[in-house]
């Protein structure tokens, strides 16, 4: 049973190895329509891919939560999708602006998995081209919503790359009956995440939820796990799919508990 | 000694023990008497005043509370006080008296400002009078800042056997999602807490130290030392930090330093005799800062915070 | 079509007629049976959350105001409502017989939220059914949002005889000097207006529109035509300016603008077409922007902002 | 009797000369401690020395009243003591940043009184550069706390100057005794402005009091005149001695109602 494999995983929040730092932003990368943010690192850890780190600048109250995109020495980078007022100030840094950033938090994908696949889809590209690093290269499938926003694919060079109308979960589908065993790990838009747990229960999935804390302070990332609200960012971010999308409910609507509406 | 506590439901001592370690006391969050999963999500929004939560009370129930968390909390935590919550006066009294026999529990803080339990006077002291019937630990009084009269709550409070106040909880708020328009929280309304708190929570810890002698823990919106010895001027023995948490993990420690510091830039050697002075008693010699601050000559002034006009 | 008003004290159409012009309806400060000098400086204060006044109902008593001012408004301002206020059911039953004769006043604001006047769901209902008993005229009842249930006190007030509501008064809180730690205000506290209040007030006409089927004029911390729109969105079918006046005397014709133009860019003709949305109505063709906006396509979410959770 | 001159006066709130304008920092001179702030003056009136601008800038709620201290072609020019958030802010200001200006407002000193003899203590002394140049030199005295403070004194090129412990009454007193006629016109914090009273009850007093809106709006700015509380932005700020210090008190200590303790 892959379901108890996530309980393995040593709780890093207990164990802590989160540090809040006060950094400075080093660069700032147009990458189609997202921003590459570069951040010195510090004494940060960079984690394991998809794990995540709070970041707050000036003016939010909150911090947001953003997984490590890519852990080059003395730097961390995260891919950031200006959709809101929080993502906004992020991907409007300038090289020099200080930033705090705490982190790592959560559990990331598990790198011993069977075969992995990657499985991207629109800002979820974000956690995977450190993912594809430390896994040296695993095959990769990543869906677009457009051209422009295809343009991100570059980030990880041995991507096959569709567009709308085409969705990952076709490629990925073909993917699975070759190699049946193969394990996807997943990151994207709720619907994409639903499919490709539908395809494989066994996948591992990068979740989101509205988070105020992200290291189990607050318990508003309650997300529906084992078929019982639980905190996302100490359960998951990723989560085996099985976990969210219990068997009984796999033919019913989605249940509208599980994820942020895009 | 000013002590720095928790909000309660701000943080969970079992999953972030680093940062409960810069607390003089943790406060658990509120635990009810059956178990409760919470409201659905979305459980949070942000504004630029402050942001809402929604959590729905989300606990284990007072019984698995006692069996599984108890324990652990009793290990990790040198001092320990347990939120308890409900929808009736019996409510409450079933979690204090589940909790009367365990030594670990310091104090009980009985939310009674839970956004699904109105707290008139009356029901207030209620609450508190069935509690004091089952327990003799310390209980202190959470209380709304949504009352028309908060001194008088606190009065009732005290006289049926509060051992000091909580001050405050969060106020009812709303935020839209700028797009759509619809109420981002699925409670849609939801507790505002955060900035936007401040001036308010400072006026309800004024006007029940005057009104009681209750001693005061002071929250809301405090996010600076600057903030915390504010509260303590108004009359708040102790301050608890609630939402900084969330953006800040190191604001215990942050905290307790800046609010020295800011007791001794004006000439007093520590926030405790801030809050000493603010009770209108005189300060000793060394109690009055060896560094002057910028502002010592302000001491004379200090001493008539509390009586205000 | 949605209104734009002064709120209530934070205006004097006779001081600066430029700035009422500006305005759909003219709001009085609160007239008291007797005059107010009213409370001893300093009456105001600052902080980054909002703004305290403790002007304690300055002014100069109904009879002057019928005699002295009401004239000249007539003259000059073409929709007037009264705002009334006292510290009993008879006081407000006094300031609406005396005004109940004059055609210039379109509407009476009952100022139940007065800070010296406590108003528990009866006492405001029975304010308004004495007003109600000597005047025809439509009464608002302006209601306090530090109420644990404000939508039972509106629904108090629908059944007494309101005929609107005016959401909200101000909060009470507490500024303190940084460098004395005293209170700015003489009176100690004050009411807290400006952005704290936003998402105080948007919560409580979202709930009073949920709760009475009374026009809501929404006020509290609006500064732009996008918070103005929060609050049609929540159920308020009209807007009160307040704080805001004072910073920007312009605020009336900018509010208005930028208010259309931000129903406008999602995909609404109108302010008032977005309010009959909050409503449940369905928009006619003529109703839907004719210049679709950015976001045209939450049209149908925007008809589920007042069903909420 | 002098008492009636200052009903005689337009009432400009009612007449409105009064405007709002977004305009540009176009320079912020240190002047010893205090900042002189120049904005460009757009399309605004600079009104009659001793009216004031309400002066707002982020982060801040409310505007700060300020007198006009000058009157450059194209440029209206702001002295500001940095004594709390709001003054810091403006002080803080650079060349080329934006600033919220409202007015003139308020009623100014009278530019026809009887052998008028000009006097200011500390930032009092930002009306009177504008002041004394309407007056063609008239004489003007002035008192300062400190010689940093006293390096302003040099915005009154024929001013006499005094410093702590010497108090500017004392040149005033002298003045009045070879001048009996003379009208002091005087600005500067309350005490000050007390003594000039008792010297002289027709002297132009520019009072201070906190001020929200400086339009007659809020009623926030309430000062003792004639024995009753009045907005001091409609009635002064420049206020006839007799009307703030009413003769039956003039020996008891001053109401404390009056003036912004400092
Ligand atoms: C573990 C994790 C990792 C993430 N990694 C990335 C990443 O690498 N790149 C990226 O662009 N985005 C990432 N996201 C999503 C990103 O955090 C949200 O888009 C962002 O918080 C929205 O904030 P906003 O202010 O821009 O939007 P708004 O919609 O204005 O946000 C308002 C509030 O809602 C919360 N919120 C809304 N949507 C989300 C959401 N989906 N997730 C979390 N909080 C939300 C915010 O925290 C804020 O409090 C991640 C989310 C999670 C949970
Ligand atoms: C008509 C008039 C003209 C003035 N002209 C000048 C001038 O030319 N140069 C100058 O440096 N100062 C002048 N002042 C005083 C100046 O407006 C205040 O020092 C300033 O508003 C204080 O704001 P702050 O935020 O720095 O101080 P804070 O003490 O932090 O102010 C907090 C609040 O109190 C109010 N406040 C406190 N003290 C005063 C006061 N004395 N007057 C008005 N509001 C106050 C502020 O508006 C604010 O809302 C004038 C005041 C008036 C009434
Ligand atoms: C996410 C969240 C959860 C909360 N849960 C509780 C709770 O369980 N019991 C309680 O008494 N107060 C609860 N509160 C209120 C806080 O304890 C505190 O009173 C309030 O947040 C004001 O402080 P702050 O502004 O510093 O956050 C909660 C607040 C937040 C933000
Ligand atoms: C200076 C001041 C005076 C006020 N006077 C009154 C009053 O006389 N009567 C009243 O009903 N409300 C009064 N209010 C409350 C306002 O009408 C309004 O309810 C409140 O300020 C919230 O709106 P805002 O945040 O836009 O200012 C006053 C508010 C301010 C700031
Ligand atoms: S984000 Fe706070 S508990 Fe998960
Ligand atoms: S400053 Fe507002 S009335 Fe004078």
């Amino acid at each position: 049973m892959h379901r108890h494999d996530d309980r393995r995983r040593p709780t890093r929040l207990r164990g802590m190895n989160a540090q809040l730092a006060h950094l400075r932003v080093r660069g700032n990368e147009a990458i189609g329509p997202y921003s590459l943010l570069h951040v010195e690192r510090g004494q940060l850890d960079p984690g394991v891919p998809g794990q995540f780190f709070m970041l707050r600048t000036e003016p939010l109250l909150l911090p947001r939560p953003m997984s490590l995109c890519m852990a080059r020495a003395g730097e961390l980078g995260f891919l950031i999708d200006p959709t809101g007022k929080g993502t906004e100030a992020l991907a409007r840094l300038d090289p020099g602006d200080r930033i705090t950033v705490f982190g790592p938090l959560g559990h990331g994908f598990p790198l011993d998995a069977t075969d992995p696949v990657i499985v991207g889809g629109g800002i979820g590209i974000a956690p995977l081209p450190y993912l594809s690093e430390s896994l040296r290269g695993a095959p990769a499938l990543l869906g677009f919503r457009s051209d422009a926003h295809a343009v991100a694919g570059a980030l990880l060079p041995n991507a096959e790359i569709v567009i709308d109308p085409v969705r990952v979960t076709e490629p990925l589908a073909e993917h699975l009956v070759s190699r049946p065993e193969a394990t996807p790990l997943a990151c994207g838009p709720e619907p994409m995440l639903a499919a490709v747990g539908r395809l494989a229960s066994h996948a591992w999935l990068a979740h989101e939820a509205p988070m105020a804390c992200g290291y189990g302070a607050c318990f508003g990332c309650a997300v529906r796990i084992d078929g019982e609200l639980k905190r996302l960012c100490v359960e998951g971010p990723t989560v085996l799919a099985g976990r969210l999308y219990v068997p009984d409910h796999d033919s019913s609507p989605l249940p509208s508990a599980v994820g942020v509406p895009a | 000694m000013t002590r720095i506590l928790n909000a309660s439901g701000c943080l969970d001592a079992l999953a972030a023990p680093e940062v409960a370690d810069g607390l003089d006391v943790f406060v658990t969050k509120t635990v009810t008497p059956l178990p409760r999963t919470g409201n659905d999500p979305i459980r949070i929004a942000e504004s630029d005043v402050g942001m809402l939560n929604s959590i729905g009370l989300a606990n284990p129930g007072i019984e698995r509370f006692v069996a599984e968390y108890l324990p652990e909390l009793a290990e990790r935590i040198p001092s320990l006080w347990v939120s308890v919550g409900g929808f009736s006066a019996e409510d409450f009294a079933l979690c204090c008296a589940a909790l009367d026999g365990y030594a670990c529990v310091d104090a009980i803080e009985l939310n009674v400002s839970c956004p699904n339990v109105t707290a008139p006077a009356d029901e207030a002291s209620a609450i508190v009078a069935a509690a004091r019937g089952v327990t003799s630990k310390p209980l202190y009084a959470k209380l709304s800042p949504a009352l028309p009269d908060i001194a008088s709550v606190a009065q009732a409070a005290e006289q049926a056997g509060a051992r000091g106040l909580s001050l405050t909880n969060t106020l009812r708020g709303l935020i839209l999602d700028p797009a759509t328009l619809e109420p981002i929280l699925a409670t849609a309304t939801g507790g505002l807490s955060g900035p936007a708190l401040r001036p308010v929570a400072l006026a309800a810890v004024y006007a029940c130290a005057q009104a009681t002698s209750l001693p005061i823990v002071g929250m809301g919106g405090v996010e600076t030392g600057e903030h915390a010895l504010a509260l303590i001027a108004a009359g708040a023995s102790d301050v608890a930090l609630g939402t900084v948490l969330f953006g800040d993990p190191a604001a215990p420690h942050r905290i307790r330093t800046e609010l020295e510091e800011a007791a001794q830039r004006r000439g007093v050697a520590s926030a405790a005799g801030v809050f000493r002075m603010a009770l209108g008693d005189e300060l000793s010699a060394s109690e009055v800062s060896s560094k002057p601050g910028i502002r010592g000559d302000l001491l004379p002034e200090l001493t008539k915070v509390a009586v205000g006009s």
